[in-house]
């Protein structure tokens, strides 16, 4: 199973993701990180595993693993 | 099923880019590209000086922080006394085309075997936004408050066009961050880029159109929409100078 | 200790003269330095060297009281007469040289017609040779077979030694010219 | 007894020889002759040389080689060094070691081709901007220089710091007889690059410079304690002391043997480095000398400015005099020095300090 993790403390709230991801899956959370942005929440619901967020994410935030072959937060 | 996604490991840090800057994509993809040609713990980079030197505090590898401008002449120094070792020159514009133009061009006159990846965001970001020999015609900054009047500045600069078609190198080529496409074409040139020092082919140079918000006082979803509209229409995306084993 | 000033225009050789002296004061184990003019003044200007030798350290390689001088052309005489030590020997290469040269009753001026030498023994560029023999043997400190064998050893080691024969005729010209 | 060597090329081969892996350069008068032996010679050891395309591009590539550990060398002279100094500064400021040779010409701005002491002041103060210094090796012979090249690249590493080889265009253009020395296979030094990280201090980043500048001058004081380097002779009677370096300082105690011979009490000190200041021969000086007499190749005096700080270093009770005979240009002759010291006791020379 593929598994999406967002390091939220990375995000800096740019929106680049959520400008492109194909399934409406991304958006900001209310929250507040340490650096004082709103970072990315992720709809698992909608959620492809696309990588797209990856991709476009200047900030690292984003890691896709399958099967907890790869992945787990800081 | 859905290909794994993964910070490479030498730059999985928090990195102090502004938000939406460019430089944090770009140096992923150099880094993942490293790490596809297992050069990854083979590595030395010449830092520029401006935002690229930012890359400096969360980068896990050899890097020095060159004089600016000079990276291109460091690197020369670097790959001359261990040409086993892969060497990146990184910089930005200002660094690499302005200030540091006679290193920069140099290298390539010699075709000197190293990659430089030279941002180009089409001004000084670090220093708050001066214009640079990239910046556009009217594109207003803080140097050029009326707008940049070529008739006095001279044109933007095409370097990856200038040395493809003036030098021996080994690979020239402009890409983008503005999209996954741009971007996925853009990690290919890199790649190129990479392959072409180790397998000594000599220079090779990639070319990036990278949004500043901070400076360009847009949105970094305007920023990219200002490199899709108003840049890439002077400063073309592709390849200048294909290696010649492709 | 020896101070000679060899001086001339560029391309007379004259920084060979002088390396033939100082390479022929080492080879026979005293000390030697050679201190040339540089830079424009050996384009199309004048040359001149300065070689001291001598059994002693020599502390002061640049030129302070020559004992001899050798004028190659005109103007090299007339800035470098007045610096000869009282007793010191001048000579001057009279095919360059035309301007009266016994302005000093206390030094002694030899003249040598190099270039005509030269050509006469058939060695067209062997003036500079002629000159650095004529001074050697002037200068009274070593014979001619020490001399000889000094400058081959000198070229010899910069691999000329094809124009051994031609350096050595040239040589023997100069050395019992004077 | 070696052969006639020319000195600039001497210099060339004694790098070669000390195991410099880079020579990067840019042409000027009269230090060309040293890239234009080691465009051929480097080849031939398996070293690289680099025509650069200008001073700047020079030093920093030898900046880079540096980085990687290895022995990397550039040399230059008046104008070019000043290019150089934006690369110095960043070569110090990381720690890396290396040696600039500076053949020393006379003049400000593009100056002239004559032979000099004039960069004196800039050499010996670390030259470019910030807080740091160079060592500083100043031979006073073709056969010193040439023995001196190993250990500017040991002192270079020893102390992570940069060396300069200052020599002067007579020292550069001149011949005398010299032994070149064995050669040597240096190691790489385990804070080089080696592309995996494994020496984390390079590089600007994550540093604290208040922390930093307490190590800066811990490492000046142990250089200045431990490498001072000088000549003399005479000081323990000497009613006056002749301070000169390199052709100069030569020149200057063939003087002084002739002073000495002549009846009058006079030594010298030759500094060999110039930085570190060989302060402890100062310490040598008789306590009733008469007074300290710079000599040196320059129009405005530059070393008397360390010699008279040195002395009153050392001798507290009471202002010892200093006096300068400046030479412009050149090598002083013994002569000049000798007139100098009559010139000074019978008070047509008024002190300096």
């Amino acid at each position: 199973m593929d598994v999406i993790t967002v390091k939220e403390e990375r995000c800096k709230e740019c929106g680049l993701c959520i400008a492109h991801c194909p399934n409406e899956a991304l958006s900001f959370s209310d929250r507040l990180n340490s650096a004082g942005y709103k970072p990315v929440q992720v709809d698992d619901a909608k959620c492809i595993k696309c990588g797209i967020c990856y991709t476009m994410c200047p900030d690292g935030v984003y890691e896709i693993s399958h099967n907890g072959e790869s992945g787990g937060e800081d | 099923m859905a290909k794994a996604r993964k910070v490479p490991a030498i730059i999985d840090n928090p990195m102090s880019f502004c938000p939406g800057c460019g430089h944090g994509i770009v140096i992923r993809l150099i880094a993942e590209c490293l790490e596809e040609l297992e050069q990854d713990q083979n590595l030395i980079f010449a830092l520029g000086v401006g935002c690229s030197s930012l890359l400096g505090g969360g980068l896990v590898t050899d890097r020095l922080h060159c004089p600016h401008g000079r990276a291109s002449a460091v690197a020369t120094g670097m790959k001359r006394v261990q040409p086993e070792n892969t060497i990146v020159a990184y910089q930005g514009d200002g660094d690499a085309y302005s200030i540091g133009i006679a290193e920069t061009i140099n290298a390539a006159y010699r075709n000197e075997n190293f990659t430089m990846v030279a941002i180009n965001n089409t001004n000084y970001g670090m220093t708050g936004g001066q214009m640079s020999w990239t910046t556009m015609p009217g594109q207003v900054t803080t140097t050029s408050p009326l707008g940049r009047d070529c008739e006095i500045t001279g044109n933007p600069l095409k370097f990856p066009e200038l040395v493809a078609s003036q030098f021996d190198v080994a690979f020239a080529a402009r890409g983008a961050v503005t999209s996954p496409k741009n971007i996925n074409k853009l990690k290919k040139y890199i790649k190129n880029g990479l392959e072409a020092q180790i397998n000594g082919e000599g220079y090779s140079v990639i070319e990036v159109l990278s949004p500043c918000p901070t400076n360009w006082k847009l949105s970094p979803l305007n920023s990219m929409k200002r490199i899709e509209e108003e840049l890439i229409p002077y400063y073309p995306l592709g390849v200048f100078k294909e290696r010649k084993e492709n | 200790m020896r101070e000679i000033v060899y001086a001339g225009f560029g391309g007379q050789g004259v920084l060979t003269s002088g390396l033939v002296m100082s390479q022929v004061a080492i080879f026979k184990g005293q000390n030697a330095t050679w201190i040339p003019s540089y830079g424009s003044a050996m384009r199309g200007g004048t040359a001149n060297c300065t070689v001291k030798y001598g059994k002693d350290t020599i502390y002061n390689p640049a030129q302070e009281d020559p004992d001899l001088l050798l004028a190659m052309n005109g103007p090299s005489f007339e800035m470098f007469y007045p610096m000869v030590k009282s007793g010191g020997i001048i000579l001057v290469n009279s095919d360059m040289v035309d301007c009266d040269v016994n302005v000093r009753d206390d030094v002694k001026v030899y003249k040598l017609a190099c270039s005509t030498l030269a050509q006469e023994i058939k060695q067209p560029r062997g003036a500079n040779i002629i000159a650095a023999a004529a001074i050697i043997k002037l200068a009274g400190d070593f014979s001619m077979e020490d001399g000889i064998q000094g400058m081959n050893d000198m070229f010899r080691k910069k691999g000329k030694e094809k124009f051994e024969a031609a350096n050595m005729k040239a040589f023997e010209c100069g050395f019992n010219a004077v | 007894m070696g052969d006639m060597i020319k000195g600039n090329i001497a210099i060339a081969e004694a790098a070669v020889r000390a195991g410099i892996k880079l020579y990067a350069g840019y042409p000027i008068t009269p230090s060309t002759e040293i890239m234009e032996y080691l465009s051929k010679r480097l080849p031939e050891v398996g070293a690289s040389f680099v025509q650069a395309e200008s001073e700047l591009a020079g030093i920093n590539m030898v900046m880079g080689a540096a980085a990687c550990g290895v022995r990397a060398l550039t040399a230059s002279s008046g104008p070019g060094i000043s290019l150089k100094q934006e690369g110095i500064s960043c070569i110090s400021d990381e720690e890396l070691a290396c040696v600039v040779i500076n053949v020393v010409r006379y003049g400000n701005g593009l100056g002239t081709l004559y032979s000099a002491q004039c960069d004196y002041h800039r050499e010996t103060r670390g030259g470019g901007n910030g807080d740091y210094r160079c060592i500083v090796l100043c031979p006073g012979s073709i056969q010193e220089a040439v023995d001196l090249m190993a250990t500017a690249y040991e002192l270079a590493e020893k102390y992570r710091i940069v060396t300069v080889m200052m020599t002067e265009g007579a020292l550069g253009q001149m011949m005398e007889p010299c032994e070149l020395p064995d050669f040597i296979e240096p190691k790489k030094h385990p804070w080089g690059f080696d592309g995996k990280y494994t020496y984390k201090k390079i590089g600007i980043f994550d540093r604290n410079s208040m922390d930093e500048a307490v190590e800066l001058n811990k490492k000046h004081e142990a250089i200045k304690a431990e490498e001072q380097r000088w000549e003399e002779e005479g000081l323990e009677d000497a009613d006056y002391v002749f301070v000169a370096f390199g052709l100069p300082g030569r020149s200057v105690q063939g003087a002084v043997k002739e002073l000495r011979a002549e009846g009058h009490k006079v030594g010298f000190i030759r500094p060999i480095t110039t930085w570190p200041f060989p302060e402890k021969a100062f310490e040598n000086v008789n306590k009733d000398v008469k007074g300290l007499i710079s000599v040196e190749a320059n129009a405005t005096g530059q070393l008397i400015d360390d010699v008279a700080l040195t002395i009153k270093k050392v001798i507290k009770d009471r202002n010892v005099p200093t006096f300068c005979l400046p030479c412009v240009y050149g090598i002083p002759s013994m002569k000049f020095t000798k007139e100098g010291l009559h010139k000074i006791i019978s008070g047509e020379i008024k002190e300096a300090y």
